[in-house]
């Protein structure tokens, strides 16, 4: 049997492999917007496991929600990716740094 | 229960060197398919935790929609995939005790967290049913707002992207119904003319 | 009675303002003449009723009058309110405050004759008494914070008056941010008293005082502090920025940028000495911590002294008149730590007048000379300007402390007063006192000889137009004169030694000097100003004077010399003719030196450069890294949130 | 069911007439063109004008609960959405002929922005983690799009994605937060979480989730150390799109804080004391100090944001009614003052000039007294100098903190506001002593010359009579 705390740490390990992601990649923009996937189906774990162990089904009704919200955000992500991208012909995050100080 | 572990453990497995791969691979095609191999193996364990209507949607809406989007945005600009890994390595070892020391943290957290199993659902339980019961009347309010979201994604994204071009050839039926004859034809009067 | 008292103080508070209002708001329409017009009638209003306040509290022992006017607001319990307290010590404040400002706005008619800004320097001059007015009449601390930073507002206008002036600038930023640490000080002195006081009306705050005594604090998690003293070393910080004290000084001389007027009325007479005021009026606080009294006290010293010999090397004549404030200042507080208050408020009143006074006559050399500043080139001004002569000098002498005139009295009951406190840090004080007679003397008749004597060493073309001001000039020099020399004499007996102030004033049985003085040494005014020959305090006034003679009009090369061949000394010492004189010479020249070493590094270098645009630097320094870390880039943005994240659950879950 | 999930609708209103507004004005947008498009402005703005009276109309001291407690009514958050209705009313009125001028005068701007209303409505009136947190992300997409929608500008769609990243982030990280909080109660209703509290013994994975959920405040409200996105999508977006994201949402943000850690976490009040008392010191500090540091007006007003946040959080850490007020106070106030500011920004630029250099300010007063006088009015008032409204607002968060026994907290805080005076002065010293560069006059609409006027004026206003408001916003905290 599988116990809640194997699913909590699951997401755990999940979760900071996202955060180890996003500091990583100073490349590319689109791998950073995977990890924020990444972060959000953690999440989701924590959400489902909790739900199930508690019985309780609301925890699924948030899961339902944050899968929405996160194609809803992918989609902008992405638009703001797109005409960043035309702006400056790169997605390289080294090159995003006219603003600072 | 050795059934459960092995399906616990290998789809855990497979999602954890997933991710790990989303993160290091130099192509973000790779990179994105990696990421349907994560999702895919987190629909199982969903499975497991008898969330079925969840964990076909992720698969619907992750692999089906949102992963395709990504692919698509990946394809159409044009990155060059080379570049694109220099300085990976000399931050990877902060980027390691970054990964090490939140995992840890949060272990010894969520390691303290314990509720006992509860027992499996009847063999007539639909998920399904249940969610869609509390989701149309308890959570009718969240809905509509998530209703609002998809709206304002869908603004926001041809308000940022939709690009008319000037010069772009296309077909306007609109026109091509309204036309009249007057339009293409002119009638010319002229004096009739003596051939030489 | 009382609703027709109360009449009268709002009268003597609006009269101005209304004035103000008009000269400012209208001052196209009134014109230049008619802006003039309507302010110096209001003042005059409130100058005459002051004095009919006076007469009727002080004089004719009519009742003390403490009330509210208006209620702003009430929170939490909390009454906001504008209200007067009409005492003995408010009364002859009000009577200074509005009779120099009356003499200022009579001679700025003169000195501001060809300026742009005619009306609005008269509408500000006008608003700045009202705000002095509101801050002295104040019967309550929020009230007094409001007046506070008024006067200090109108200041800044004022000191920026001419701000095509990049000197002019620099010297208003400069006042402005070395008072933000005074009202920083004073903000929490105010907050502590709301807070261990529960009110922050005057009455209620003094009744209050057995309960609060005795009681610490701790502001510094392990280590107990008396309330007393942290609230009246607060409040006194405030008035360590208003009045110029040591370290806190170095606006002042700067402000003299601003026209001469304001020199006077702000920066000598009136709104430099509301700390000086505010101290008294806390005296029932400031009785019980007798750390924060010894902390005036040597503050007052430090200044007094060392205020005085950077006056001695100043070349700019309304410099020289801006330290021997500072000093004379210095003398005040020191007044205030050895619990003397009424004698600190003595040499307030007098000082307004004869400070008035010079400043007004530096202001009429500066008109005769083309606005011109520079002493050494000046000299022989007596002949031709007879009235600046005769008050200057008269306003030289009392500064200085000649037997009879009004400096006199009032700083000899202050160096009295220190001579029999017990105080720590006393006798430090008391020998800067004494030492600081010699140094006005010496810095004070420096000026006065460099200017109205000796050889005229101003061009041919200064020369060909001097002249004596205009009637608006000098009327108030004389009218200012008057009380320069008598004030002093009359007052002594009740103000200092008397129970003038009655219950204005509280302090201490033990701490009762000036009590103790009028028992065993005061024996009326005339046997006052005749004991002063006795060796004592006049003594060494005179001396000062006689070297300023000796070194500025018989013999000036020998600052010169000296300066210029450190072996003077040697040779005098082998020379016997110079022995007789050695004793004099080697003490002024010496203290000439001090001076200038002191200006050099010690204000300028260390307080000016390190402390004032020191930690204006720093800041910028460290705000100048910081931003770095800013980087720009979005994954050191995100390894921010993370570190944080990281930190804060280290520190509070683990 | 019916009955009970359709009770107490008309609570509601406000909110159903935004969204469906919001949803008109964007069909009719299609059918307008450019020379009509004013008609959507206008629609917008009634919009706002209706809301705000719907919402006054539903002002009562009760506190209703309806959608199955996900939807709460009361007081505080009748006042707050009135506050947000007004700031976006105003904030359309600045923004009109900006972005007339700079040819973004698109449909999606008022469109985006009223949703965005909507977002901060439910994010407001959320009794549940559900529902702030979907209100959170409406606001957010809303707001990423609007720093993005200057399409052509390079700046704007670097800051948006620099935005949109972080933000990602701090909801992912809110989330997990929660997710522990729902783990341990069992519920996703703040009522229920809160009154679970007591019952859980593992103090540990409270601290653990409430660590989270703080970040993912924290970022929206733009504290240290999760600030880094504010100066540079302050700088970034056109200024009409800079003005909104720095009032209103403040609002929302403000309400974000009661609810989850007023209303969910009273409980482990000690707890969140500590994290708050450290993430307002470091916002004053880094906030105060690199203000100074800035050229760009914008950017100084972004540093000065964060550390405005900082003195807002004081009375929220205080942990007491009279706290929570003053910083609804401060909330409020804050939003009137940073609206005048960007307000001035907007003023002062033409096209083809953003006058977003503090050396465009040099010697204003001798091109316009009038905006020198009502700037100055603003500086002192953010520096905190009494008569303005900006001294109340310090003056009650630093009450608060003095008497939950935090008195050294409130003299680093007197200290940091009074290395804080030293920018705003600057702006004073550069408008009224320093010569100007240009001479030429300052052009200004009629309405946005009134606008302005009133806007400062009100800082004056309440600041002279500060305790109506004072007091209303303890008695709608009290209830």
């Amino acid at each position: 049997m599988i116990a809640l705390t194997d699913y909590l740490t699951l997401a755990a390990i999940l979760f900071s492999l996202s955060v180890a992601g996003i500091f990583l990649n100073r490349k590319n923009i689109i791998i950073i917007l995977m990890s924020i996937e990444l972060m959000l189906l953690s999440v989701n774990i924590n959400f489902i496991a909790f739900s199930h162990f508690l019985g309780d089904l609301s925890g699924q009704v948030f899961v339902f929600f944050i899968l929405t919200v996160a194609a809803a955000e992918a989609a902008i992500g992405l638009a703001i990716l797109v005409v960043l991208f035309r702006n400056k012909r790169t997605i390289d995050v080294d090159e995003l740094d006219t603003m600072k100080g | 229960m050795g059934f459960e572990n092995i399906v616990f453990y290998v789809f855990a497995g497979i999602m954890v060197f997933s991710a790990l791969m989303v993160i290091t691979v130099k192509n973000p095609v790779q990179a994105a398919l990696f990421l349907v191999l994560t999702f895919f193996s987190c629909a199982a364990i969903w499975m497991l935790l008898e969330a079925e209507f969840l964990a076909i949607a992720l698969v619907l809406v992750y692999v089906g929609a949102v992963m395709v989007l990504f692919l698509f945005v990946v394809m159409m600009l044009d990155i060059n995939v080379a570049r694109m890994r220099a300085a990976f390595m000399q931050y990877l070892p902060i980027g390691i005790a970054v990964l090490v020391t939140m995992a840890v943290m949060m272990f010894m957290v969520v390691n303290q967290i314990h509720i006992d199993a509860p027992g499996r659902a009847a063999a007539n339980y639909n998920n399904t049913r249940e969610l869609g019961l509390v989701l149309y009347t308890v959570y009718v309010y969240p809905f509509e707002i998530a209703a609002v979201i998809l709206l304002v994604a869908i603004i926001a994204a041809i308000a940022l992207t939709l690009r008319r071009r000037p010069n772009t050839k296309h077909q306007n039926p609109d026109l091509q119904i309204a036309v009249k004859r007057d339009d293409r034809i002119r009638m010319v009067k002229m004096d009739t003319e003596e051939k030489k | 009675m009382t609703d027709n008292m109360q009449n009268i103080y709002l009268w003597i508070v609006l009269a101005p303002l209304i004035g103000a209002i008009i000269a400012g708001l209208f001052g196209h329409k009134v014109g230049r003449a008619g802006a003039h017009w309507v302010t110096i009638i209001g003042v005059a209003i409130s100058c005459v009723l002051s004095i009919y306040v006076f007469k009727h509290i002080n004089i004719d022992g009519g009742a003390t009058f403490n009330g509210s006017i208006y209620t702003w607001m009430v929170v939490d319990g909390l009454r906001l309110e504008v209200g007067f307290l009409v005492d003995q010590l408010t009364s002859m404040m009000m009577v200074v405050v509005t009779f120099v400002s009356l003499m200022v706005h009579i001679y700025t008619i003169g000195y501001m004759k060809e300026d742009p800004g005619y009306q609005r320097f008269f509408s500000y001059i006008s608003l700045f008494t009202f705000s002095m007015l509101m801050l002295i009449m104040a019967n309550n601390f929020m009230q007094l914070f409001f007046g506070w930073e008024a006067v200090g507002l109108v200041s800044y206008l004022l000191i920026g008056f001419w701000y095509t002036r990049d000197t002019a600038i620099y010297a208003n930023m400069k006042a402005f941010l070395v008072n933000r640490v005074g009202d920083f000080g004073f903000l929490l002195g105010i907050a502590g008293v709301l807070m261990y006081f529960g009110s922050l009306d005057y009455a209620t705050v003094f009744a209050g005082v057995g309960e609060v005594n005795g009681q610490t604090m701790e502001i510094i998690p392990g280590s107990q502090w008396s309330v007393m003293t942290v609230i009246c070393i607060s409040l006194f910080i405030g008035a360590m920025g208003k009045s110029a004290q040591v370290p806190l000084h170095v606006w002042l001389p700067d402000s003299m940028e601003g026209p001469t007027p304001i020199s006077a009325l702000i920066h000598a007479a009136t709104m430099v000495t509301a700390g000086i005021f505010m101290v008294t009026r806390m005296s029932p606080l400031f009785e019980f911590s007798e750390t924060a009294l010894s902390f005036v006290l040597v503050i007052g010293a430090i200044t007094a002294l060392f205020m005085g010999f950077l006056g001695l090397v100043q070349n700019d004549i309304k410099r020289v008149v801006a330290y021997s404030t500072l000093s004379q200042l210095g003398y005040m507080t020191v007044a205030l730590g050895a619990s003397a208050y009424a004698a600190g408020v003595f040499h307030l009143m007098t000082h307004a007048f004869f400070k008035a006074l010079l400043f007004l006559g530096a202001g009429s050399v500066i008109i005769a000379m083309h606005h011109e500043q520079d002493m050494r080139k000046m000299g022989g001004l007596r002949k031709y300007m007879p009235f600046t002569w005769i008050t200057s000098l008269v306003g030289s002498l009392a500064l200085i402390g000649a037997p009879f005139f009004a400096g006199f009295y009032s700083k000899d009951s202050i160096i009295l007063a220190v001579q029999k406190s017990q105080l720590a840090g006393s006798s430090f004080a008391y020998f800067a006192v004494l030492a600081g007679v010699f140094i006005t003397a010496l810095y004070s008749f420096r000026m006065y000889f460099l200017v109205f004597h000796g050889k005229e060493r101003m061009d041919e073309h200064t020369r060909e137009h001097l002249h004596e001001t205009d009637k608006v000039v000098w009327v108030p020099l004389v009218l200012l004169a008057i009380p320069s020399v008598v004030i002093g004499a009359i007052f002594v007996g009740d103000m200092a030694f008397g129970d003038f102030f009655g219950k204005a004033i509280f302090v201490l049985p033990e701490h009762d000097v000036l009590g103790q003085l009028s028992k065993d040494f005061f024996h009326g005014w005339f046997s006052m100003g005749l004991h002063a020959f006795v060796p004592g305090p006049a003594w060494l006034a005179a001396a000062g004077v006689g070297v300023a003679w000796f070194l500025y009009m018989k013999r000036p090369d020998i600052p010169e010399w000296f300066e210029q061949k450190l072996s003077f000394v040697h040779k005098v010492l082998v020379n016997k003719y110079y022995a007789d004189k050695f004793n004099e010479v080697f003490f002024a020249a010496g203290s000439v030196g001090i001076g200038k070493a002191l200006w050099k590094f010690g204000d300028e270098k260390l307080i000016d450069g390190l402390v004032v645009n020191g930690s204006a630097k720093a800041v910028g320094y460290v705000s100048s890294v910081v931003r770095h870390v800013q980087t720009g880039y979005l994954y050191h943005y995100a390894f921010a949130m993370i570190i944080g994240l990281i930190v804060l659950m280290g520190l509070f879950v683990l | 069911m019916t009955a009970t999930l359709l009770t107490n609708l008309h609570l509601a209103t406000p909110e159903i007439f935004i969204l469906s507004m919001a949803s008109i004005i964007l069909v009719v947008d299609l059918f307008l063109t450019e020379n009509n498009r004013y008609i959507t402005y206008l629609l917008s703005q009634f919009t706002l004008v209706v809301a705000f009276l719907l919402t006054l109309n539903l002002f009562s001291g009760d506190t209703f609960y309806i959608f199955s407690q996900t939807f709460v009514s009361d007081p505080m958050s009748s006042i707050l959405k009135l506050g947000v209705y007004f700031a976006t009313f105003v904030t359309f009125l600045y923004s009109k002929d900006y972005l007339i001028q700079r040819n973004i005068f698109s449909g999606e701007y008022f469109v985006l922005g009223l949703f965005a209303v909507l977002g901060m409505m439910i994010m407001i009136s959320a009794s549940s983690f559900l529902t702030l947190y979907l209100g959170l992300e409406l606001l957010s997409l809303c707001l990423y799009a609007m720093v993005a929608l200057q399409r052509d500008s390079s700046v704007a769609s670097e800051s948006a994605m620099k935005y949109f990243v972080l933000g990602a982030i701090a909801s992912g990280m809110l989330l997990y937060g929660m997710s522990m909080l729902y783990g341990v109660t069992g519920s996703l209703d703040i009522q229920i979480v809160s009154q679970q509290l007591g019952a859980v013994t593992n103090k540990t994975i409270l601290a653990f989730g409430l660590v989270f959920i703080i970040v993912g405040v924290a970022f929206k409200l733009g504290a240290v150390p999760f600030h880094m996105w504010v100066p540079d999508v302050y700088q970034g977006s056109p200024t009409a799109v800079t003005i909104f994201i720095a009032t209103a949402p403040k609002i929302a943000a403000f309400a974000m804080l009661m609810r989850l850690l007023v209303g969910g976490l009273l409980e482990i009040h000690a707890q969140w004391q500590g994290i708050l008392i450290i993430l307002a010191v470091s916002s004053m500090a880094i906030g105060n100090i690199v203000a100074i540091a800035q050229t760009n007006i914008k950017r100084m007003l972004a540093y000065s944001t964060i550390s405005h946040i900082g003195f807002l959080m004081l009375g929220v850490l205080s942990g007491t009614a009279e706290g929570f007020a003053a910083s609804m106070f401060y909330t409020l106030t804050y939003v009137l003052m940073s609206m005048a500011s960007f307000g001035a920004v907007i003023i002062m630029s033409r096209k083809g000039f953003e006058a977003d250099k503090l050396d465009d300010y040099k010697g204003l007063n001798q091109r316009s007294p009038w905006l020198a006088l009502m700037m100055l009015f603003i500086m002192f008032s953010m520096a905190g100098v009494p008569p303005f409204v900006g001294f109340w607002a310090k003056l009650s968060v630093l009450k608060a903190v003095v008497s939950a026994d935090l008195l050294w907290l409130a003299i680093v805080a007197v200290v940091f506001s009074i290395i804080g005076a030293f920018y705003y002065l600057r702006i004073i010293k550069l408008m009224y002593f320093d010569k100007a560069e240009v001479s030429e006059p300052i052009e200004c609409a009629i309405d946005l010359r009134w606008v302005f006027s009133l806007n400062a004026g009100l800082i004056l206003l309440i600041g002279l009579m500060p305790e109506s408001l004072l007091a209303l916003c303890k008695q709608v905290v009290m209830s």
